[in-house]
């Protein structure tokens, strides 16, 4: 029936930067992608790589973490903790042979609606570039 | 070397220092040398330490009771971190355990004979560089490189990092570069790395000997063991699987695998996983300062710990 | 017997009863009504939730039973806690039936038979009740012992009142563990109770119940002089496949799930003690 | 007797009638793998890392499929279709493991993927030519110079001999009779003489294994085998999942979102929660599996089955052990060694 | 498997338009679990929560799923209406799909789709939600005021006439704030100084308010009702308890040549100083980076001439640790550096000045006497330009992007007061627009142009150039007539923007209360709870939280206060539940847990576990104390065997969001 799949992408956001920022650009109408669905998770350090992996067994193209800016994590310093997580997964990731661009993490405050969505639009782009995540796929949730 | 160790023992046996020991024991053949407990000065007859000690003892003390009574452990200078490591998770209590540090040249892989072509295995003579294999169908001459053990090959360290007594000297760390093969990998492009690791990962049978001789790999329960976890799997159904199998793996022991090696030599399938476990002890190396897990028993380990200046992950794609 | 050996059917829950607090009762049949299968007492059936598990249970239900089968379940895991949070009209996948049945053609023929069931242990006993009560002439006198932790836990209460207690040489003996407001009859463990009613030792004993109750109570019928060739009980253990095959269920040369449940009490003594 | 001198043109004539399986090398290592044109293939190997139950006992049999909707569910078959293939070089070890599973899955209630899968496979054995440390099939009854299967092949330096022994072997041969010549089969002979000279000289081939015979199940019960094994078993399934003799299994579910895919895979009975269930374990420790591992393949399993042990002596456990820990350390034990 | 009740929100059309809410309705009943699907126009309003109630009790549901605007909205709401109903407040989750659903979408088949994607997701979330009961932790019953202002001082009186203790810290050696450098305040004109300094008074005399004057927040530990606070208090060299305030020290210091801050640098004070007269504590502080004494051990005159023996030249910062219930953050406002702007002459001539330092020259305690000077000679300005929107509601680097607020109204009375005092003075305005919504503003701002004739130009200016002759050149353009001015001016006052104080980022990071891009503190909630701060027991007060003018920032304080007293006279607060948990039979012990926590709130204990041989083997294993613990979940991420984990947030709640959404 769909003629063409839509990269599906999922975003965490941490619920008081990012996912605000999300709620910000909607409260201002910013346009991004409808295949970017967002999870809200307290913050980005509660994000387990295992989360990300499980997304791309789900069939997900493409999955970025949001988090507060590094200094200004709700609870001080989880982000911090997160960027080191979020650098080895990628890091390892890419070693893999897996696109480098399929995961992303950017900090957006409560007050960047427009960065939030100007992030989403890219990125949805960028995964659409790539296309279909064929190398972390599992056949069978895809049928 | 075997005889002193095995008085040394024997002694703490007899005098009550220690109910158990933790050593090797000649099995089969000259490469058939198991992990094994002793409990008595009798049964140390069986102990061996010669070059086929490749395991790494460190990881029974474990399940040790941790109380009441001692239990003596022969560790090779490499297997000295691996304890540290679990000493600083409070894995192991320190109190309990004497550690008899034993010296290391490099130990031998029958495996990498076999590979090499050389079956029928029944003798084996090592002098200097050279090894001299008995076999079936002939004798044959080996550089003693080719049939370390990989992780010898590329051993970090010769220093027995925590030990209670000494037989022989200990060592100096090694300046080998034992990242060369991650190097390798990460000079390739993404398609290149991604068959690679297919071709090897794909052969994974999901035993989980890697896991299960790890010494940072102690949970008391895994989460791929776990049901509630969400992850549990017994078998790697598909590719996605045996990938996310590896990388949790290996991302569970991030920060705290001290390269010890396990995972590679147990692979029945020769799945070069210490190349996984290698890159985060190379990243982190690079991008958080140098690192070393089990260098001692107290430092933070590096996904405990930050800096402000952290790189970005954008790093991983500017970089390599 | 079903050829494609893990494939089951669907079944469709038509009535739930709610025995105990942690015992429910589920009634099964086909989407389109009847049995899913025949089955003979003491054969088990695997039930199982897709994505959740599966499990083996003993049908509760008589053979005699034309129209569905019956499983009386005890919450205690993953699978059955999923099964009590069912609502009548849920499907549930149903294989089997699977498993050696009690000897009621053979062994039981004819003979005097004591039931002694401890808690959810009446459910496998049930079924070989309800058939020997509708064979009433092919076989002696009956004596069902039965006892729980409390009143609330006595499984099928209400037809252990209203139908057995009525039946003509059915005599049924009550016990609970501790005293309780409300309840007259024995008060006691099932061992010790079998032994103060010291039953003649001419007839077939049916023990079904927790291990430790299965011992103790064999213990008191061989002192009462019974032979272990003379009773037979039903044995749970974990199992994934059901015939014979998987591995788990296996002690000693025996696979649980298809060379028991239901073993002679003299069978188990070659076992390995690992049950 | 039946030569081929040019094996290329065996593996391709075979490819064209079935699939073909042989060994391939893979950076030293060598598995069974579909063959194709160009594949590195190595019949010299003797041991194939993963036993050859694969052909017919995969590591992971999706078997149904269910659709959920509300209170509805929908069963669907989604066994493989299975073709006929031809399953070459497998040692007369792996040979002898097929009955051995025969005898578990084709007993009734009779698996049907199993017997799908042995009906439609036919075994192409190959003598060893080069026995190993490690080989002690010996024991068994096998006879690693001339294997069973349904067709038995010598690799000698003339070429390859071959010898049907099954309805499904002929069927075989004369599907590619094209590439047969004649040869006089004497280099056969010579090459079962040196072999039996090599298995003469193996350290495990003449094990005692008197001990074994006729013992009842709690024979061995205490034995204190189990305690010393299990002090550094490390429990990881290694073991048992290149045993070819092992068949424990697991069934599990997988939600794949849109529905759920129920599959079979290989299970070890050397991990920890094996038996356990809601409501506990009846074999909790590392001994009492390590126990239930040996007498499995030594007591019960030939109790079961006139006498036939679960165990083939192909010696996959003796080089794979991460902590050396295997059957015939077992074995001698139990004998009193 | 739970009952689950849907709920498909309209507001309005504000989703319905965008989202057909009927679909989504009856897609999400065939969701496995679900046994009641409904939509409603406004579901937040009482006849929605009604609604709901009813539902929870006909079909007895188990949980219940809300397609409506944001969590961070409404989800308290919910919460609350299905607490009444029974269900536990934690039952509850709601799907975003206003803000992330029909406000970014505008086809009507895509954001009805991706509605019942995010439905689904809470779908799967509510099926593993369980039941949650909040913990209680005891209160500390004193507040922190950080910041001795208008608005901390307020706060403090409020929270203390209701029986609580405060504590003021202020980094001055004085409290009183901006407020006490302004002249006259708007639209009353009545002199500020007499409406503030009787408040100072009061709170150096309260019984429950303890100030501590030239002192600052070091560290801040702890939580809602049980913080922990580290009190820097800077050396002054002045024994406060001895000082009289007599201020001979301040006459006889030899150095003479430090620019008054008081003043806004326009005179000068000793190093030795008291801010001002009404300055409270009246304590004279010593300013290290000029004593001579300090810096080079000779002189020491202040100490021969104090009578009461108070100057103490070896004293050291000194730190107190107290404990609060709660945090009221004044901190107050600062006017942007005016340097920056090159186009107008700040930097070059004296005689740009800033409105406060024109408060200054106005004010009768000021450095003229309260007779307007000219800075640099001295006479009186005869053409004075004032120049509005000073780096306010600018795009520039150097500016701000918002309003300042107060500018419109302080130039119309300053402009009102010079025309008053000197009418022989031109007076021009240039604003680009006039803000005025304010009781009587308007009619003040009305009075200035029409009874005091000053001239308001709508307008930039462009350049302020200085003269030789030391006048100053204004180039701007007048945009209603359309054409270019050039005005020869004798003084240019500039308004420039207020920004949040410097020292409120810091203070911020120790708070770990979260802040806009301005560096002005948010709120929890812009329009419902515009005194709290999203961290728990931190609350805000005056320009902190974003610019305001006077009676807006008493107003705050008093709400701020009324907030503090609400936490206050409970005893117990219930906690976030929504905290780590760890499995004992899971937990390896190996404190990874414990050391990324930043609370603190996670320990070890030593606890023996039996084996499966039956021995007993001793394990650490960690436990989390709920009260401390703000469930951000750094610690679940740590556990590699997943010990740890986090209610509401579990790892298997996100991931059964995962897999919803990627269905």
């Amino acid at each position: 029936m769909q003629i063409e799949k839509k990269p599906l992408i999922v975003a965490f956001c941490c619920n008081w930067c990012s996912y605000a920022g999300a709620d910000l650009a909607g409260t201002n109408r910013l346009n991004y992608p409808a295949n970017v669905k967002i999870i809200r998770v307290p913050c980005s350090c509660r994000v387990n790589p295992l989360f990300i992996l499980k997304a791309f067994q789900r069939g997900a193209d493409g999955v970025i973490i949001c988090g507060c800016h590094p200094g200004d994590c709700h609870y001080t310093t989880g982000n911090y903790y997160a960027r080191r997580r979020i650098t080895l997964l990628f890091s390892m990731l890419s070693y893999l042979g897996i696109e480098k661009n399929r995961v992303r993490l950017e900090w957006v405050s409560a007050a960047e609606g427009a960065k939030f969505a100007a992030t989403m639009q890219s990125f949805a782009e960028e995964i659409a570039e790539l296309g279909e995540c064929k190398r972390l796929e599992d056949l069978r949730c895809k049928k | 070397m075997q005889e002193m160790i095995k008085s040394k023992l024997a002694e703490l046996l007899s005098t009550g220092a220690v109910t158990k020991v933790i050593g090797w024991k000649r099995g089969e053949n000259f490469y058939d040398v198991s992990p094994a407990a002793f409990e008595s000065v009798e049964s140390l007859a069986d102990f061996v330490y010669d070059d086929f000690c490749g395991a790494n003892l460190s990881k029974f003390l474990v399940k040790e009771p941790g109380k009441e009574s001692k239990v003596a452990v022969v560790l090779k200078p490499c297997d000295t971190f691996s304890l540290n490591q679990l000493i600083k998770e409070n894995r192991v209590n320190r109190e309990n355990i004497f550690v008899l540090g034993v010296p290391c040249e490099g130990k031998l892989s029958e495996e990498k004979m076999r590979v090499m072509g050389i079956v029928g295995l029944t003798g084996c003579k090592v002098e200097g560089d050279k090894v001299t294999v008995e076999t079936l169908y002939g004798t044959e001459t080996l550089d003693k490189n080719d049939v370390l053990l990989t992780k010898c090959a590329t051993c970090h360290s010769k220093k027995h990092v925590i030990f209670d007594e000494l037989i022989g000297e200990t060592g100096e760390d090694s300046d080998v570069d034992r990242f060369v093969g991650v190097a390798e990998l990460e000079a390739m492009s993404e398609d290149e790395r991604y068959e690679f690791w297919r071709n090897e990962l794909s052969r994974c049978i999901r035993c989980n000997a890697c896991r299960n001789a790890c010494p940072a790999c102690t949970c008391e329960k895994c989460v791929f063991d776990n049901d509630a976890s969400g992850v549990a799997a017994k078998s790697n159904a598909n590719s996605f699987e045996e990938n996310m199998f590896h990388i949790i793996r290996a991302y569970h022991v991030a920060g705290r695998c001290t390269d010890c090696g396990e995972c590679s030599r147990v692979c029945p399938q020769h799945i070069p996983l210490h190349l996984l476990n290698r890159k985060f002890i190379k990243d982190i190396n690079t991008f958080y300062g140098d690192f070393q897990a089990g260098a001692d028993a107290e430092s933070e380990h590096p996904l405990v710990h930050f800096t402000e200046n952290d790189p970005e992950p954008s790093i991983v794609k500017e970089g390599k | 017997m079903n050829n494609e050996t893990l494939i089951p059917k669907v079944g469709i829950v038509t009535d739930i009863r709610i025995d105990t607090p942690d015992v429910k009762t589920f009634r099964v049949e086909r989407p389109e009504g009847g049995k899913v299968f025949e089955h003979m007492p003491g054969q088990c059936a695997m039930l199982s939730v897709p994505g959740v598990g599966e499990g083996m249970f003993s049908i509760t239900s008589s053979p005699t039973n034309t129209e569905y089968m019956e499983f009386s379940i005890k919450k205690c895991g993953c699978v059955t806690n999923w099964l009590h949070a069912m609502e009548v009209g849920q499907m549930i996948t149903v294989r089997g039936p699977y498993g050696k049945n009690f000897p009621v053609d053979t062994e039981f023929k004819g003979k005097d038979l004591l039931f002694i069931a401890g808690g959810i242990g009446l459910a496998p006993l049930r079924s070989v009740i309800n058939y020997c009560r509708h064979y009433r002439d092919q076989y002696g006198k009956i004596d069902i012992v039965y006892g729980s932790r409390s009143m609330d836990d006595l499984v099928d209460y209400n037809e252990i009142i209203e139908e057995w207690c009525h039946d003509t040489g059915v005599s049924v003996h009550l016990t609970i563990d501790r005293e309780q407001e409300g309840w007259d009859g024995h008060v006691g463990f099932v061992p010790n109770f079998v032994k103060e009613l010291g039953f003649d030792t001419n007839k077939v004993a049916i023990i079904c119940g927790p291990p430790i109750m299965i011992k103790f109570t064999l213990a008191g019928l061989q002192e009462l002089g019974f032979d272990k060739t003379q009773v037979y009980t039903t044995m749970e253990l974990k199992m994934k496949c059901a015939v014979g095959k998987c591995g788990r269920c296996n002690i000693g040369h025996k696979y649980v799930c298809k060379d028991g449940p239901v073993f002679r009490c003299d069978e188990l003594d070659e076992l390995p003690d690992e049950y | 007797m039946k030569l081929v001198k040019d094996l290329s043109a065996l593996y391709e004539a075979i490819a064209a009638v079935q699939e073909l399986y042989l060994p391939v090398e893979n950076k030293g290592r060598v598995d069974f793998k579909l063959y194709e044109a160009g594949a590195n293939v190595d019949i010299k190997t003797l041991k194939t890392v993963r036993s050859a139950k694969d052909f017919f006992f995969t590591q992971t049999e999706t078997l149904m499929g269910f659709k959920v909707e509300g209170k509805n569910i929908e069963v669907e078959d989604l066994r493989p279709e299975v073709r006929p293939f031809v399953a070459f070089g497998v040692r007369g070890c792996d040979a002898r493991s097929f009955e051995v599973l025969d005898k578990v899955f084709l007993v009734d209630p009779v698996d049907t993927v199993y017997e799908a899968r042995r009906k439609a496979g036919t075994v192409v054995t190959l003598a060893c030519g080069r026995p190993e440390e490690t080989c002690f099939c010996t024991n068994f009854g096998i006879t690693p110079e001339a294997p069973a299967g349904d067709v038995t092949t010598w690799l000698t330096e003339e070429g390859l001999y071959w010898q049907a022994n099954t309805d499904k072997g002929e069927a075989l041969t004369a599907a590619i009779a094209a590439v047969f010549t004649e040869g006089d089969g004497k280099a056969v002979e010579e090459q079962k003489k040196a072999i039996s000279d090599i298995i003469a000289k193996l350290p495990l081939a003449n094990l005692d294994m008197t001990h074994l015979e006729g013992v009842k199940e709690e024979t061995f019960w205490g034995h204190p085998v189990w305690k010393d094994i299990s002090e550094t078993c490390l429990a990881c399934g290694t073991c048992t999942y290149v045993c070819p003799t092992c068949q424990c299994y697991d069934v599990r579910d997988f939600d794949c979102g849109n529905g759920i895919e129920r599959f079979r895979c290989w299970d070890s009975c050397m991990y920890s929660d094996f038996t356990r269930m809601a409501h506990g374990n009846n074999r909790n420790t590392q001994d009492q599996r390590c126990r239930q591992r040996y007498l499995h393949k030594l007591v019960y399993f030939p109790r079961r089955n006139e006498g036939m042990f679960g165990c083939v002596g192909c010696g996959r456990c003796v080089a794979k052990c991460p902590s050396k820990l295997n059957i015939v350390k077992v074995i001698k034990a139990l004998g009193g060694k | 498997m739970q009952r689950i009740g849907v709920f498909v929100c309209h507001c309005g059309t504000n989703i319905a338009g965008t989202v057909d809410v009927k679909t989504v309705a009856e897609m999400l009943g065939k969701e496995p679990g679900v046994v009641f699907s409904t939509d409603y126009q406004y579901m937040c309003s009482e006849a929605g929560q009604t609604l709901i109630q009813d539902a929870i009790k006909e079909h007895n549901l188990g949980g219940v799923v809300i397609c409506s605007c944001s969590p961070r909205m409404h989800e308290q709401t919910f919460r609350k209406a299905c607490a009444k109903a029974g269900l536990n407040p934690y039952m509850v989750e709601v799907a975003n799909i206003r803000e992330q659903c029909s406000w970014i979408h505008k086809d009507v088949a895509e954001g009805t789709e991706k509605a019942v994607i995010l439905g689904r997701a809470a779908i799967a979330k509510v099926h593993l939600n369980a039941p949650l009961t909040a913990g209680e932790s005891p209160v500390v019953k004193r507040a922190l005021v950080i910041g001795g202002g208008i608005a901390g001082m307020q706060t403090a009186l409020d929270i203390a006439d209701a029986g609580f203790e405060v504590d003021i810290v202020e980094k001055n050696a004085t409290i009183g704030g901006k407020m006490a450098q302004i002249d006259k305040t708007f639209p009353t004109l009545d002199c500020s100084a007499c409406i503030l300094t009787p408040k100072m008074v009061d709170c150096a005399q309260h019984e429950k308010i303890n100030i501590y004057a030239y002192s600052e927040v070091e560290d801040v530990k702890g939580f809602v009702g049980n913080f922990s606070v580290a009190i820097r208090k800077k050396a002054r060299y002045v024994d406060e308890t001895k000082c009289t305030g007599c201020g001979i020290c301040t006459e006889k210091c030899p150095v003479k040549n430090i620019p008054n801050e008081f003043n806004m640098g326009m005179d000068n004070r000793r190093s030795i100083y008291i801010p001002f007269a009404q300055a409270v504590p009246k304590i004279a502080t010593i300013d290290p980076n000029t004593c001579n004494k300090l810096k080079t051990g000779k002189c020491g005159v202040c100490s021969k001439v104090c009578g009461a023996g108070a100057i103490d030249y070896t004293q050291k910062d000194e730190i107190i640790r107290r404990e609060y219930g709660a945090i009221v953050v004044a901190t107050g406002f600062n006017m942007i550096d005016m340097t920056k702007f090159d186009e107008f002459g700040y930097a070059q001539s004296k005689d740009v000045i800033t409105s406060l330092e024109f408060e200054r020259l106005t004010n009768a305690a000021g450095p003229t006497g309260g007779t307007l000077l000219r800075p640099s000679d001295g006479k009186h300005p005869h053409t004075i330009v004032f120049v509005q929107c000073c780096g306010s509601r600018s795009t520039t680097e150097n500016g701000k992007p918002y309003c300042s607020k107060i500018c419109c109204m302080y130039t119309a009375k300053h402009a009102m007061l010079t025309r008053e005092k000197y009418p022989d003075t031109d007076v021009y305005v240039f604003y680009i627009d006039v803000r005025t919504p304010g009781k009587n503003f308007d009619e003040f701002y009305r009075r200035a142009v029409e009874q005091y004739g000053v001239h308001y130009v709508k307008g930039m200016v462009g350049k302020v150039a200085p003269r030789a002759d030391g006048t100053l050149h204004v180039q701007a353009s007048d945009l209603l007539a359309g054409e270019q001015l050039h005005i020869d001016a004798d003084l240019v006052v500039l308004a420039g923007a207020i920004e949040p104080d410097k020292s409120a980022r810091g203070l911020a990071t120790k708070l770990t209360a979260s802040m806009d891009t301005n560096d002005f503190f948010t709120e929890a909630h812009p329009k419902l709870r515009p005194v709290e701060s999203p961290t728990a027991g931190v609350f805000l007060s005056g320009v902190c939280q974003g610019p305001k003018d006077i009676p807006e920032t008493v107003a705050q304080a008093g709400a701020a206060a009324s907030k503090v007293i609400g936490l206050l006279v409970k005893d117990k607060l219930t906690c976030n539940p929504c905290v780590a948990q760890s499995d004992e039979l899971l937990c390896n012990g190996c404190s990874g847990c414990e050391h990324v926590c930043p609370y603190g709130a996670i320990t070890y204990e030593t606890k023996e576990f039996m084996q499966f041989d039956r021995s007993m083997k001793p394990r650490r294993v960690a436990s989390v104390n709920p009260a401390v613990c703000q469930g951000c979940g750094a610690c679940t991420v740590t556990c590699p065997s997943g010990a740890m984990d986090l209610k509401g947030f579990s790892n298997r709640q996100i991931m059964a969001e995962v897999d919803a959404i990627c269905k």
